[in-house]
């Protein structure tokens, strides 16, 4: 779970993060009203999980009440235009009003977890309010990195080598520590798996200010903090998220894309495996689906639909090497579903071997479908009937 | 020989009772694992259906049993308590099945339980064939034999071996070491055993996109055990990047994690690559040397 | 710093550990008002940090209004009496009204330090609502301990294996993970040195509740929590440690007894054993006195006066040795002290080794003082002059 | 030989611009130790009053210098985080003086720092005369020699040192572990070295009351060094239960910390108590062997 600039950086705040006075507010009038209660300079950010704000112009200042009511409006006008990373765009529902920063410096500081290490990972930059891909590629020996042992935690010290380390300005010195412990307390509270600070200001007057925020949430920990649950719903699921939770699967379990071979497997790696059968096969797969561990007839009918309403599939492939999953189930499940289901009908073919294989074979063989014996002789067989 | 597992393993089970716990204790018991016993609080002094003793405490199952390992079947809540339950009654080897463990549990019991091999978790466990099995792995699609199997999926392992015993492979130890970015054991943990169990002549790696295992793995392949036959495959070559499919460690995040980087670090170190699954039996059999 | 019950109380409160319904209260008028507003069974407890409350009355019932104004002023009427653990009884300044407990069990948590193991101890007993040294004596295998790895933390195996250790009643079971838990956060969190939960109640309808609270948080951690500053000027600092502040000493450098030898010395350890050596040569000693590293004039003059103005010492023992201390700055003390301090005088009898024990030899000599040789030497000679 | 410190311990000093630290520095150059710089962040290529170079880190400091071991006279907020910042930088021996750490602070380090030895906090420090002292000892009060001294106290220990070295017993080393309740080294810490040090020939031990650490070195006494001569002594005989006189580890709560337990222990490992310091040096001519 991603959080907006305005949760992240109301989580510093709890944090003892200093971060810019600020008001979120989510329509064009309550921008203004607080403007106008607030003299000073202001400047007015869409708030999207989306990245590239300010390239398309969903961040603009105002000074007075007037100003903040026609860019808050005129940012609302449009939503965020589609790029890479989100092709679909992104509505804006709110803005965040915030004091502006009289910037004399950049930096970047976040706290990751390192795979290899299987520590926490805490980051720091001189080169601060830029993309840090591009950072990690272009000036790598920037980015000073220190591992944290989970025993020890996190101590003042290590914040003061990383500013000697990244060659931050001295004007860091002193708050990076505490910036720091406020990340890394907050990391660990909430169980995040990234914390970002993008770009770390230090002002014309010596104040060092978190001006953005990216918070992920790890969502297994989600229930650790029941809080947040406001957050979720008020957060964007994205439309595949949104349907692999209605078919009651896990919201990664789901995945739609522009082929036309329909796909099911159980177990993730199985599932993209079939989708990479899929393409060996000469074909396009119109959806990642991994159906989990207890295929029951009515999830296999859930999952049965969900592709068939929302992807252009023109064949379905299930493909089931049972381990948990029971064959004689998933073969129930199939021959249930399709006497069950209202959606539209496309040629089916099943593969379907483990556990209790013989009994599902003989369920199916009494509904008159018969199995493909591999993987690939299912991929190539659903390809073909796919057509071009 | 084998490697983690093998006949004298003494296994309990956590989270006996429940219902997963109970199904798959039953499978365990079918392959012939010397299940000991399981442990759910509050039912010490009962019997399971299979008639094992049901303990209070994992402190109580080791005194009386003698337990060697263990078998995690609680819900995400309780799994990182219940590895610290085992490891401060002195279990050394644990496997955790269970899936959505919080990530940050898992970075507090791998950082405070040094000399603890946990595999896993979100993990379909292990398999010493003809000897015993922990876990969730359907049996009888494995067979003994000198193949070592490391793989991050589940279902996609059972493709794999079923494939390699059709062809005539037979496995030493097949490990699932789980879909997850941070897991107590990896391909390298992995491949530092196989190198010492003779029974092992041969090892087929199945990984992923995402993380930087299998370069880390390829990179200590090419250190140490450069004359090892080992054939990789990489699932999800077909994934987009950004957006993580099922598994939470299977995201490819700007340049990392990518197939391209996995093939090429396997490449580098004189591991072929198989495109599909179906291919790796055959790419195997080039590599094996021929048996005396 | 020991907290008082309702303080402890609100700890437990925040750390999610249950606690009875209550209202603290400063006056007879407060409970009865409450109590007529909340009509039920209550109980009227004086809040001191003395135990035996119960004995002596200042624990009471009440079952309305009238009731409660009643035994509210009963048990304000006087102070604690004394007993041998504060030899002059406290003051009571407020009063914990709390919801009556239909009680089942009665059981005993804690954590403290264990300096042996250096971690943290998890103590629990089936023996609740006694005095838990008296437990330890009679009782000792009823008291289930657990040591917690501080790398690890809490985890509720912990609590499930002390319960069953402990054979606490089965109804204990489900809840008292989740209180050891809290009290262990609370326990980090605020950095104590003990939390006490005695007795933990098990009520008739099967609710786990904690009846009392004990805290104890470390001086030294105090700046960590600037909140307890409010709570720690409400809490009567005994008259010892009251004096200590004043003269610029730690509350823990100066104590009084009922001896006429007057002491002062450099470092814990010796003003401790120039006590033992004013009690070998045959005397009784009036105070403890460490004066601390830099014994400047004006912190030996306060010390001087400390003594003379508080206790019955009818000599002045100085016992100096010189490590970081220099013998010649302590000398400069005592000289000057003397000359400005309006305070009764008393034979002194001095003993200075140690760093610069030739200048400050010299300097007493102009004085017209000689010290003594050995600390044995100037103890016999103290105990001489203050007779017997 | 000597324990913990000799003439090739190269020290560095942690706070060493402050006054205390400056201050201690002189005089721990006067006595002979190779104080080899220290560290002050901000104050990076400075140099001390001393001629010493200042460093950011502990870790540059480690870098340019070699150091082996710390010295840390910070304010107690800091003193955990220098601890962990030597830890971290590879020093595996710090000294802490700083008195008031928080006792909670003390545990996360002990229990974090695995192999490190850390004498005090809230100590004087230690000594090994002739060779080198780290601390805040008065080196004159010493001569070298084989009597090795463990204290809880610090002035105390210079009185005890004092009638030794008048006596004509010298010291091979003198640790002053400090007076808190929880401390990096205990006596038995320090038996364990002297047991394995060939110049210390007898030991004196001056316990307090409070805890079981003198308790735990008379078991241990008894077990591994029955036949080493020891005197023991006891402070604070005299203090009343329930309240700690200036250490904060010397407090009497209940049945635990008294003298007479303490007392009782030693006798029964066989170590004479002396009732006041100016007995130690007879007890210990007693027991000490005839030399050739």
């Amino acid at each position: 779970m991603n959080l907006m600039e305005y949760q992240g950086k109301e989580l510093f705040r709890r944090a003892g993060i200093p971060v810019p006075r600020s008001q979120h507010v989510t329509t064009a009038d309550e921008a203004a009203s607080f403007v106008g209660g607030n003299p000073g300079n202001w400047v007015v950010k869409a708030q999207v999980l989306m990245g590239g704000r300010g390239k398309a112009g969903k961040i603009k200042f105002a000074k007075n009440a007037e100003e903040a009511r026609t860019v808050a409006a005129e940012i609302m006008a449009t939503p965020m235009p589609p790029n890479r990373q989100n092709p679909k765009g992104e509505p804006i529902n709110s803005l965040l009003v915030e004091e502006t920063l009289s910037v004399s410096k950049e930096a970047y500081a976040a706290i990751a977890i390192d795979r290899t290490t299987k520590k926490p990972v805490l980051m720091v930059s001189a080169f601060g309010g830029m993309d840090i891909e591009e950072v990690a590629e272009k000036h790598p020996e920037s980015i000073a990195k220190a591992f944290v042992e989970t025993a020890a935690g996190f101590w003042p010290h290590i914040g003061r080598e990383l500013a000697f380390k990244a060659n931050l300005d001295p004007g860091y010195r002193k708050a990076l520590p505490g910036i720091l412990a406020g990340l890394y307390e907050l990391f660990f509270r909430y169980g995040a798996k990234l914390v970002e600070i993008n770009p770390l200001v230090l002002t014309e007057d010596g104040r060092v200010i978190a001006a953005d925020s990216k918070v992920e949430l790890d969502d297994d920990a989600l229930y650790k903090n029941p809080e947040f649950k406001q957050w979720q719903t008020a957060l964007p699921l994205d439309e595949d998220e949104t349907l692999a939770t209605k078919a009651g699967l896990g919201i990664r379990n789901f995945r739609r894309f522009d082929g036309n071979v329909g796909t099911m497997a159980n177990g993730a790696g199985l599932a993209m495996g079939t989708m990479d059968a899929v393409k060996n096969a000469g074909g396009s797969f119109a959806n990642f689906l991994d159906v989990g561990g207890g295929a029951n007839a009515e999830r296999v009918r859930n999952c049965y639909e969900l592709v068939m309403n929302h992807t252009d599939a023109k064949v379905f492939f299930i493909n089931i090497f049972g381990g948990i999953t029971r064959c004689d189930e998933v073969a129930k499940g199939i021959v249930e579903a399709l006497n069950t289901t209202k959606s539209r009908k496309v040629p089916l073919v099943i593969r379907l071997t483990g556990t209790n294989e013989e009994q599902g074979r003989r369920i199916l063989a009494d509904a008159g479908m018969t199995p493909v014996e591999t993987m690939d002789d299912g991929a190539a067989e659903a390809v073909k009937l796919a057509g071009v | 020989m084998s490697i983690y597992l093998d006949k004298n393993s003494k296994v309990i089970v956590q989270g006996i009772t429940g219902a997963e716990g109970s199904y798959h204790t039953g499978r365990m018991l079918a392959y012939g694992t010397n299940v000991v016993g399981g442990v759910t609080p509050g039912k010490g002094g009962q019997k399971t259906e299979h008639g094992l003793p049901v303990f209070n405490t994992v402190k109580e199952a080791m005194d009386a049993t003698g337990a060697t390992h263990q078998c995690i079947f609680v819900p995400p809540p309780a799994a990182a308590d219940a590895l610290f339950e085992a490891y401060e009654a002195g279990i050394r080897f644990s496997v955790c099945i269970t899936e959505g463990v919080p990530v940050h549990d898992v970075l507090k019991v791998v950082g405070a339980t040094p000399g603890m091999r946990i595999i896993g978790p979100n993990c379909p466990g292990l398999i010493s064939p003809g000897k015993s099995s922990i876990g969730i792995m359907p049996g009888h699609v494995f067979k003994e034999g000198n193949v070592g199997l490391i793989s991050r999926s589940g279902t996609l392992t059972y493709e794999v071996v079923d494939l390699l015993t059709r062809a005539g492979f037979g496995q030493s130890t097949a490990v699932g070491i789980g879909g997850d970015p941070i897991i107590g054991t990896t391909f390298v943990d992995c491949l530092r055993e196989f190198k010492n169990d003779p029974q092992t002549e041969a090892i087929v790696l199945c990984g992923e996109i995402g993380g930087s295992d299998e370069e880390d793995a390829a990179a200590y392949i090419k250190e140490h055990m450069p004359d090892m036959p080992i054939v990789a495959f990489i699932g999800g070559r077909n994934a987009p990047p950004g957006k993580s499919l099922g598994h939470a460690g299977a995201i490819i995040s700007g340049k990392f994690g990518t197939p391209e980087s996995k093939i090429n670090a396997f490449k580098s170190a004189g591991v072929p690559v198989a495109d599909r699954p179906s291919q790796i039996p055959g790419l195997l059999a080039q590599r094996m040397p021929a048996r005396v």
